[in-house]
């Protein structure tokens, strides 16, 4: 038998003070899909970046073909065709996307031939993963799904024989989902060898052949997929038995209606939508991408202006010209994007759970140090957020805690109305399950919950009603009791 | 069998999209009015005088596009376009008592062979703008605190190496490309234009060109894409060095000599032009083309006010204030195509 | 193993997002203390350099004129230090200056000291407000914003004043400002201290200065968390031209002229102070108390080269190169480097 | 080597001056003893005695250093056009255009034009001003002198346009001009070299060019009219000389290479270079800026503690270091609780303020107030070119200027004025 198109021996990769990886081994088979799972923290990025070539491991090899390897640099990688999808959307918004597709693999090109022979490779490649995306958009203009699609093509573009893809469902949803993994199943019957790294435990389910669970840097096992389900994946990653019931749903009394919105509507994107949320209510919006959730959400909160139509809160009519209206009105936002809209990552963690109650913690124009310390740390106690301390800088956290923080400063708030977007996204298992259940809390505190998350499953688990839009209209709306996956993703596309 | 369906484009042709452009209206309602108001204004004499005068700040310009196109600036140009001339000649006067020649006559008049002048001048452009690139990218100094410093020290540079003295550089060479016309167009502007082809085929025809989109648009994309963006942000300011170098031949052969305190606050009008042109400050947006328009609207412009003699004063305030209004408008209408 | 390293566990997610993100600064904190502590260590080298190159260096005389050079400079550059906080620039300084000058000047002939100095700092205000609201509310990118207030001030100073200087000679409490002291210390100095503790407390202690931050830092974020970006960016732009104006007064008053084409390149000069005090021109970094310490170094080196008859063509060398040798350390390690 | 050739090169330039001035000595007025020729008299006797070396080391190594000699053999010192003789109190009074002062201009009868329509009075004349400076009071005061005198002839036109210290920018105003066919074109240059070839370009198109108080390179230029550059550091050193054999001097010039810093101290370096007991503390160059002024000899009054002298090459600089002394409480600080000497050049209103109140010690007057004198030559040379008149010389020397000091006192030959025998101030009335 050949030897393994991939082998990862004993990496070894310390920092001061910490063990990152430690003699974590592997191999991935050609046509094989390997999934590598573990909590934040568990080494998987560190892993990724070494095999990708950003960071060079302490001791250990990566042999290709039985060839060992030097990636000192991800043209490195490259050259020996090992190309790595990032979870992060890396790509130049100016540029078309045959030219992101391309970039630094340019053909060699007589002046003014280039970029219509770049236009017709990137033809090829989507057509070969059987998605019609004209290549000479400029990417700025995509959307995130869309941007994810030329993210994935620009690796492929290299011909790699190793695929890794790095939480490439983050920002997708479940239609949308289903069809990459049909992708990739693709690109695995083509011969590739896949590396396939998420927090989505269903999806590596579906796709994978083996996985290696990773925990505080090391490898715990590695296991062909079959015979496993997931609570027996969850107890390896969290070296514990926990229970997925991820929903953690109580049954609440819900009381008066606190938003309201009556026939909204803005020209182009959204129209006639009418929503209510009672105190201690979590509806959620369901949609596929492009059904503009979003931006009805982001109307709500005052972030985008409505032509048509009036939102009322606790019962009273409102206009909203900016978020701080919003706010004024007792309104809160998380936004899914943490990195660029819920946080301020060079500051601490201490200043951005009190960004949103400076007002309150002003007096004479001066911060009341103690008390926002105190009202920070008992966030921080209650979230059970991961910090060094209130001064630790919010970049240097971990995804679920950064989650937290957001979903901190709005508990800190305290307004009645919150405005949740994809709570858990890129979020770890464990993690994931006391965000839940921290906005079951809230509603059971009598807060009203507007939920929009990409998971239907989740989405069906958190919520107590249910509303589907489509192209920028409700298209269904469903109580607890008659949640059924098929009748929802019916109206998606209604 | 399509997973993925996706919106068709909007496309937009060349020409249309060039008709679109403000800026191009800009130029020519500055052509109509001048030529309607002023019999001096559409003659030989006056548009070779604007072409001269869009030469030198076109160049300068040309440069400080390609380090915006990086996401970067290059506050150094100006003072850089003096310092290496001066380079060259102190340079060629050191060496010509070396070689038992007197290139230095009659008080500070440089009277040795041109061409080493200008070819030392143009290593130097490029070698300073290097530097500057070397500190950006190996070295993380942020560009406007690299170039800052470059413009500093190069002023200061320029004074320590001349001693405050002039040199005269009246070479026939020299003369020709300050004064002399090809077809009716003044060398220095077709020199210029050399350029501005060289940069457009570079940038536009090649794959290395491009790449400098690359790292504007979002560099971390082009370092994954395993593109040494340090390489090409240092190519990038070299470039610029080089423009400036050109530049500054230009500027001093028309001026046939050379002066520390030449060219003072030139590179904030480079910003401007480039600005105007359409280049954006935070990399990825722009182009040589769209340059040269800035810098005839920036010259064109000026020029009919000189030709109406309109006082210094007002000019200063007309530049502000278009600067502001011409970029607040492309700003809001950006707006509104992404709304 | 999981016993061992669990106590690692927390810093090692911090690791991972470290080298996720290799190319944002990994450890911002720290590098900023890098460069922090070889800023303050320039200091001390200098004031032991100048002890013993001149004896009288270290005289009260002395760090009077020190002090009274950095003077204007310093109150510039504080409020230039806010702008650069929130991510912007503000080029139109020098150009502010001198108008707002020239604009309370043109009120010397009433006589009223209230009038002029009140004209003068209102200007500074209004005119920084103007760039404010340029840039916060029709998004106008800073740079050309004040790039072209600065030419457009500098043409309306001279348009009102004819060009012609102007002498505040009658305004006895005008040049008080720059000449006169406060329990033996000058008057400019004892504003640079007392407005430097005013800067420092809203940077640091006022709900203000976090807002400040976090519109640098992340101006989507923080808008949507609440803060009045727009707000934020106006006011430190009218803060910044109140400064200038201020700054402008001072000089103004000390020489008692005011001269329509001063202060040339002035804004180089206090952008060159900011950024060695550590302010990142990217936004959400900087601190007040940096800026002073690179205040005092620019003006202790330009005295040290003074004293030494050094021409002021190289103390542009020496002083680029004193900026470069600060600022480096700092930066080495950074990712990426705009 | 380099040095030696270089001189050798400018002194044939100078005798090339002299000889273009000589027809002038002809017509010269009866040898009456004006302050003109007394200062010329003396300029020729002490830049021969430098030349023949001097005896101060300290001053010999600073006029090596910055190779002043070269400057000095090239600048032209020579007589009065037309054989005019300057006295004070000669003059127009009038209120300038641009300044909306009171100006009494010195020079109006000096290569006199009668009021009224010149040359051909069918015909209109175009002609432009460019120089830097609409916000410099002496800058301002030329143009004032100038607008005064084209107002007074109908069909004459006058464009002034400020070129901002932008040599270039500077040219291509010329060359616009050259587009627009002006009749005549009078500038103010700053720096010499880069003002050659726009000047030249001009005359080829048929445009007579001249030029006032700076020179540029140029050298078929139609007239230069000449300021007394000489005359200012020569009586700066003379009165230092007269005042006190020795002190310790600090510098506060203009930039270096400009015409104005190296005629003005190398003729005070000359004055003073065979005196021994002077020494030079230290030397700075404030590129006319009152601020740079003020600071470097802020830090010089820390660095030294027996400044005894302070040497300025304009008033701008001479304000900034009295109010630096001041400041640091140091007027009277010279070695023996002397008062500290300042010697400060151009005669501005504020500069004769502090003559008066004897801060400052003495100034001497480097008047703005030519601008007539540049336009009427310039229309003298349209109508030479139309074969109206004779052409004005190509060296138009304005006249030598006594020093002013706040008593009256002869000083080698030199009637000194005091201020209030000096009506041709410039520059706005300070109060106090």
């Amino acid at each position: 038998m050949s030897a393994p198109l991939l082998e990862v021996k004993s990496i070894r990769k310390t920092y001061p003070g910490v063990i990152a990886l430690s003699d974590v081994t592997f191999d991935l088979k050609a046509g094989e899909v390997h999934a590598v799972v573990g909590e934040n923290g568990a080494g998987k990025s560190t892993l990724l970046s070494v095999m990708n070539g950003l960071v060079a491991p302490d001791s250990g090899e990566i042999r290709i073909d039985g060839q060992p390897v030097v990636l000192n640099d991800p043209t490195v990688a490259l050259a020996n065709r090992l190309a790595l999808v990032h979870q992060e959307l890396v790509l130049c918004p100016n540029l078309s996307v045959a030219e992101n597709i391309f970039l630094g693999r340019e053909p060699a090109g007589r002046l003014g031939k280039t970029r219509a022979m770049l236009n017709r490779m990137a033809k090829d490649l989507l057509d070969q993963i059987h998605v019609n995306l004209d290549p000479s958009r400029a990417v700025g203009e995509l959307s995130l799904n869309e941007q994810q699609i030329v993210e994935i093509c620009r690796a492929l573009a290299c011909r790699p024989r190793v695929l890794v893809f790095d939480e490439p469902t983050a920002s997708l949803n479940d239609d949308q989902v289903v069809h990459l993994l049909a992708v990739i199943r693709k690109l695995k019957a083509n011969g590739l060898g896949i590396v396939y790294v998420s927090h989505r435990l269903s999806e590596v389910m579906q796709i994978s052949d083996r996985v290696t669970v990773l925990r505080d840097g090391s490898v715990v096992a590695t296991r062909d997929m079959a015979g496993l389900n997931e609570a027996a994946l969850v107890a390896l990653m969290v070296g514990r038995e926990h229970k997925p019931g991820q929903s953690a749903y109580k049954e609440r009394r819900c009381g008066d209606v606190a938003l309201e919105t009556k026939a909204i509507g803005k020209a182009g994107v959204f129209d006639d939508i009418s929503l209510q949320v009672r105190t201690g209510e979590i509806v959620g919006i369901a949609g596929l991408l492009g059904c503009q959730r979003e931006a009805v959400v982001r109307a709500i909160f005052g972030d985008q202006s409505i032509d048509r139509g009036e939102i009322r809160v606790q019962g009273r009519k409102v206009q909203l010209r900016s978020p701080r209206d919003a706010i004024a009105f007792g309104i809160g936002f998380m936004p899914a994007d943490r990195k660029r809209e819920g946080l301020i990552l060079p500051m601490s963690v201490g200043d951005n759970i009190a960004m949103t109650i400076l007002r309150r913690l002003g007096r004479l124009g001066f911060m009341k140090r103690r008390q926002r310390n105190a009202t920070a740390n008992s966030l921080v106690r209650t979230l059970a957020i991961k910090t060094n301390g209130l001064s630790q800088l919010a970049s240097q956290l971990s995804g679920g805690n950064q989650q937290k923080i957001v979903i901190g400063k709005w508990i800190a708030r305290g307004g009645d109305i919150v405005i949740a977007e994809d709570p858990t996204r890129g979020v770890d298992v464990g993690a994931k399950f006391e965000i839940w259940r921290t906005i079951q809390d809230l509603a059971e505190q009598g807060k009203a919950i507007l939920l929009l998350t990409t998971e239907l499953q989740e989405m069906m688990d958190a919520c107590d009603r249910i509303l589907v839009m489509s192209r920028g209209r409700v298209t269904g709306h469903f109580h607890r009791k008659d949640f059924s996956a098929e009748a929802i993703a019916h109206c998606f596309v209604a | 069998m399509t997973v993925l369906e996706f919106s068709t484009p909007r496309v937009a042709p060349f020409l249309l999209g060039l008709l679109r452009d403000p800026i191009i209206w800009l130029i020519l309602l500055i052509f109509a009015v001048g030529t309607l108001t002023s019999e001096y204004y559409f003659t030989a004499l006056n548009i070779e005088n604007l072409m001269r005068s869009i030469a030198v700040i076109g160049l300068l310009s040309l440069g400080m596009t390609v380090v915006l196109l990086t996401g970067r600036i290059d506050l150094s140009v100006a003072a850089l376009m003096i310092f290496s001339v001066i380079v060259g000649v102190v340079v060629m006067t050191e060496i010509g008592p070396m070689l038992g020649s007197r290139w230095l006559v009659r008080g500070n008049t440089y009277a040795g062979p041109i061409v080493p002048v200008i070819l030392i001048a143009l290593a130097t452009g490029i070698a300073v703008g290097a530097l500057n690139g070397i500190g950006v990218a190996y070295f993380k100094v942020a560009s406007f605190i690299m170039t800052l410093v470059s413009l500093t020290a190069l002023r200061g540079f320029n004074y320590v190496l001349t001693n405050g003295h002039p040199y005269y550089l009246k070479a026939p060479f020299y003369s020709w490309i300050g004064d002399s016309k090809m077809v009716g167009i003044p060398i220095s502007f077709v020199i210029f234009l050399l350029v501005l082809l060289a940069l457009m085929g570079f940038i536009h025809g090649t794959m290395r060109g491009g790449r400098f989109y690359a790292i504007g648009g979002n560099e971390k994309a082009a370092l994954y894409a395993g593109i040494k963006t340090q390489r090409y942000v240092v190519l990038a300011y070299a470039i610029s060095g080089l423009c400036a170098a050109i530049a500054g031949i230009i500027f001093t052969a028309r001026l046939k000599s050379v002066d520390a305190p030449l060219a003072a606050g030139y590179e904030l009008t480079a910003i401007a032009i480039a600005v105007i042109g359409g280049s954006a400050l935070a990399g990825g947006v722009g182009s040589p083309w769209r340059t040269l328009l800035g810098s005839v609207a920036f010259a064109a412009g000026l020029n009919l006010l000189a030709i109406w003699g309109v006082g210094t004063w007002y000019q200063n305030l007309a530049i502000g204030v278009v600067l502001i209004i011409s970029v607040g408008l492309s700003q809001m209408s950006r707006k509104k195509t992404q709304a | 193993m999981t016993e061992k390293v669990g106590e690692h566990v927390m810093t090692m997610s911090t690791l991972e997002t470290q080298v996720a993100s290799q190319a944002r600064p990994p450890d911002a904190w720290r590098h900023l203390s890098v460069s922090e502590t070889s800023r303050v260590a320039v200091l001390i080298a200098l004031l032991i350099a100048g002890q013993a190159i001149t004896p009288s260096f270290l005289s009260l005389a002395n760090i009077h004129v020190i002090l009274l050079a950095v003077a204007a400079i310093g109150i510039m550059a504080y409020g230039m230090t806010l702008v650069v906080i929130t991510g912007e620039i503000d080029l139109s300084i020098a150009g502010i200056a001198i108008l707002s000058c020239i604009a309370g000047g043109l009120m010397i002939p009433t006589g009223s000291a209230a009038l002029v100095i009140g004209t003068t700092l209102l200007t500074g205000l209004a005119i920084g407000l103007i760039n404010g609201i340029l840039v916060a509310a029709l998004g106008i990118p800073s740079l050309i914003t004040t790039l072209g207030m600065l030419g457009i001030s500098r043409a309306l100073a001279n348009i009102f004043s004819g060009g012609q200087a102007l002498y505040p000679e009658p305004i006895a409490a005008y040049l008080w400002l720059g000449r006169g002291d406060l329990v033996g210390i000058p008057l400019p100095v004892v504003l640079l201290v007392v407005l430097g503790a005013a800067a420092i407390a809203l940077t640091k202690y006022s709900i203000f200065g976090r807002a400040l931050y976090a519109t640098g830092g992340n101006v989507k974020a923080a808008a949507l968390s609440g803060i009045n970006v727009v707000g934020v960016r106006a006011v430190v732009f009218a803060i910044s031209g109140a400064c200038a104006a201020l700054a402008g007064m001072l000089e103004s008053a000390r020489l008692s002229y005011i001269n329509p084409a001063g202060f040339e390149g002035m804004e180089l000069s206090v952008l060159a102070v900011t950024v060695l005090g550590g302010a990142s021109l990217s936004g959400g970094s900087g601190s007040i108390t940096g800026t002073v310490v690179a205040a005092l170094i620019i003006g202790i080196v330009n005295n040290l080269l003074n004293q030494l008859g050094v021409s002021i063509y190289l103390q542009q060398v020496v002083t680029a190169a004193v900026i470069l040798a600060v600022v480096m350390p700092g930066m080495w390690q950074r990712g990426i480097a705009k | 080597m380099l040095k030696l050739s270089r001189r050798h090169l400018l002194k044939t330039a100078a005798t090339l001056t002299v000889l273009a001035a000589a027809p002038l000595a002809i017509a010269r007025a009866a040898a009456e003893e004006s302050v003109h020729s007394v200062i010329n008299a003396l300029i020729k006797k002490y830049s021969d005695e430098a030349r023949a070396g001097m005896s101060n080391g300290d001053v010999s190594a600073l006029f090596e250093k910055d190779g002043f000699r070269d400057y000095l053999d090239a600048y032209p010192v020579g007589d009065l056009a037309g054989g005019f003789v300057w006295k004070p109190g000669m003059g127009a009074s009038f209120v300038g255009p641009y300044s909306k002062l009171q100006i009494k201009s010195p020079f109006t009868d000096y290569l006199p034009l009668t009021e009224g329509p010149v040359l051909d009075h069918s015909k209109k004349y175009r002609i432009g001003l460019v120089f830097h400076g609409f916000n410099h009071p002496w800058l301002i005061s030329l143009a004032d002198t100038a607008a005064w005198e084209a107002a007074r002839h109908p069909n004459i036109e006058l464009e002034v346009i400020d070129a901002e210290f932008d040599d270039n920018k500077m040219g291509q105003v010329i060359d616009t001009w050259i587009a627009k066919q002006y009749d005549g074109i009078v500038l103010w240059p700053n720096r010499e070299a880069p003002m050659g070839p726009p000047v030249d370009r001009a005359i080829a198109a048929g445009i007579p060019v001249v030029s006032l108080d700076r020179r540029t390179s140029s050298e078929q230029i139609s007239s230069e009219v000449l300021g007394n550059f000489y005359a200012n550091g020569l009586q700066q050193g003379l009165y230092l000389k007269h005042a006190a054999p020795e002190g310790n001097i600090i510098f506060n010039r203009k930039d270096l290479g400009s015409t104005a810093d190296s005629i003005r101290t190398g003729a005070f370096l000359e004055a003073i270079g065979n005196t021994p007991g002077y020494k030079v503390l230290a030397n700075y160059h404030t590129n006319s800026q009152r601020t740079l002024a003020f600071k470097s000899t802020a830090d010089a009054m820390q660095a030294f503690h027996d400044i005894s002298v302070s040497f300025n090459t304009g008033g701008e600089e001479a304000m900034g270091a009295l109010d630096a002394i001041r400041e640091a409480n140091r007027l009277n600080s010279a070695p023996g609780g002397k008062k500290i000497m300042i010697l400060a050049n151009d005669d501005a209103r504020e500069v004769l303020k502090e003559i008066r109140s004897g801060n400052i010690e003495m100034v001497s007057p480097y008047t703005p107030l030519i601008g007539d004198i540049g336009i009427r030559a310039v229309v003298m040379h349209i109508g030479a070119k139309a074969g109206l008149n004779e052409a004005p010389p190509k060296l138009i020397m304005t006249p030598n200027l006594p020093m002013i000091t706040k008593e009256k006192m002869n000083i080698e030959g030199i009637e000194t004025l005091t201020p209030d025998e000096w009506p041709y101030a410039y520059g706005p009335e300070v109060a106090g």
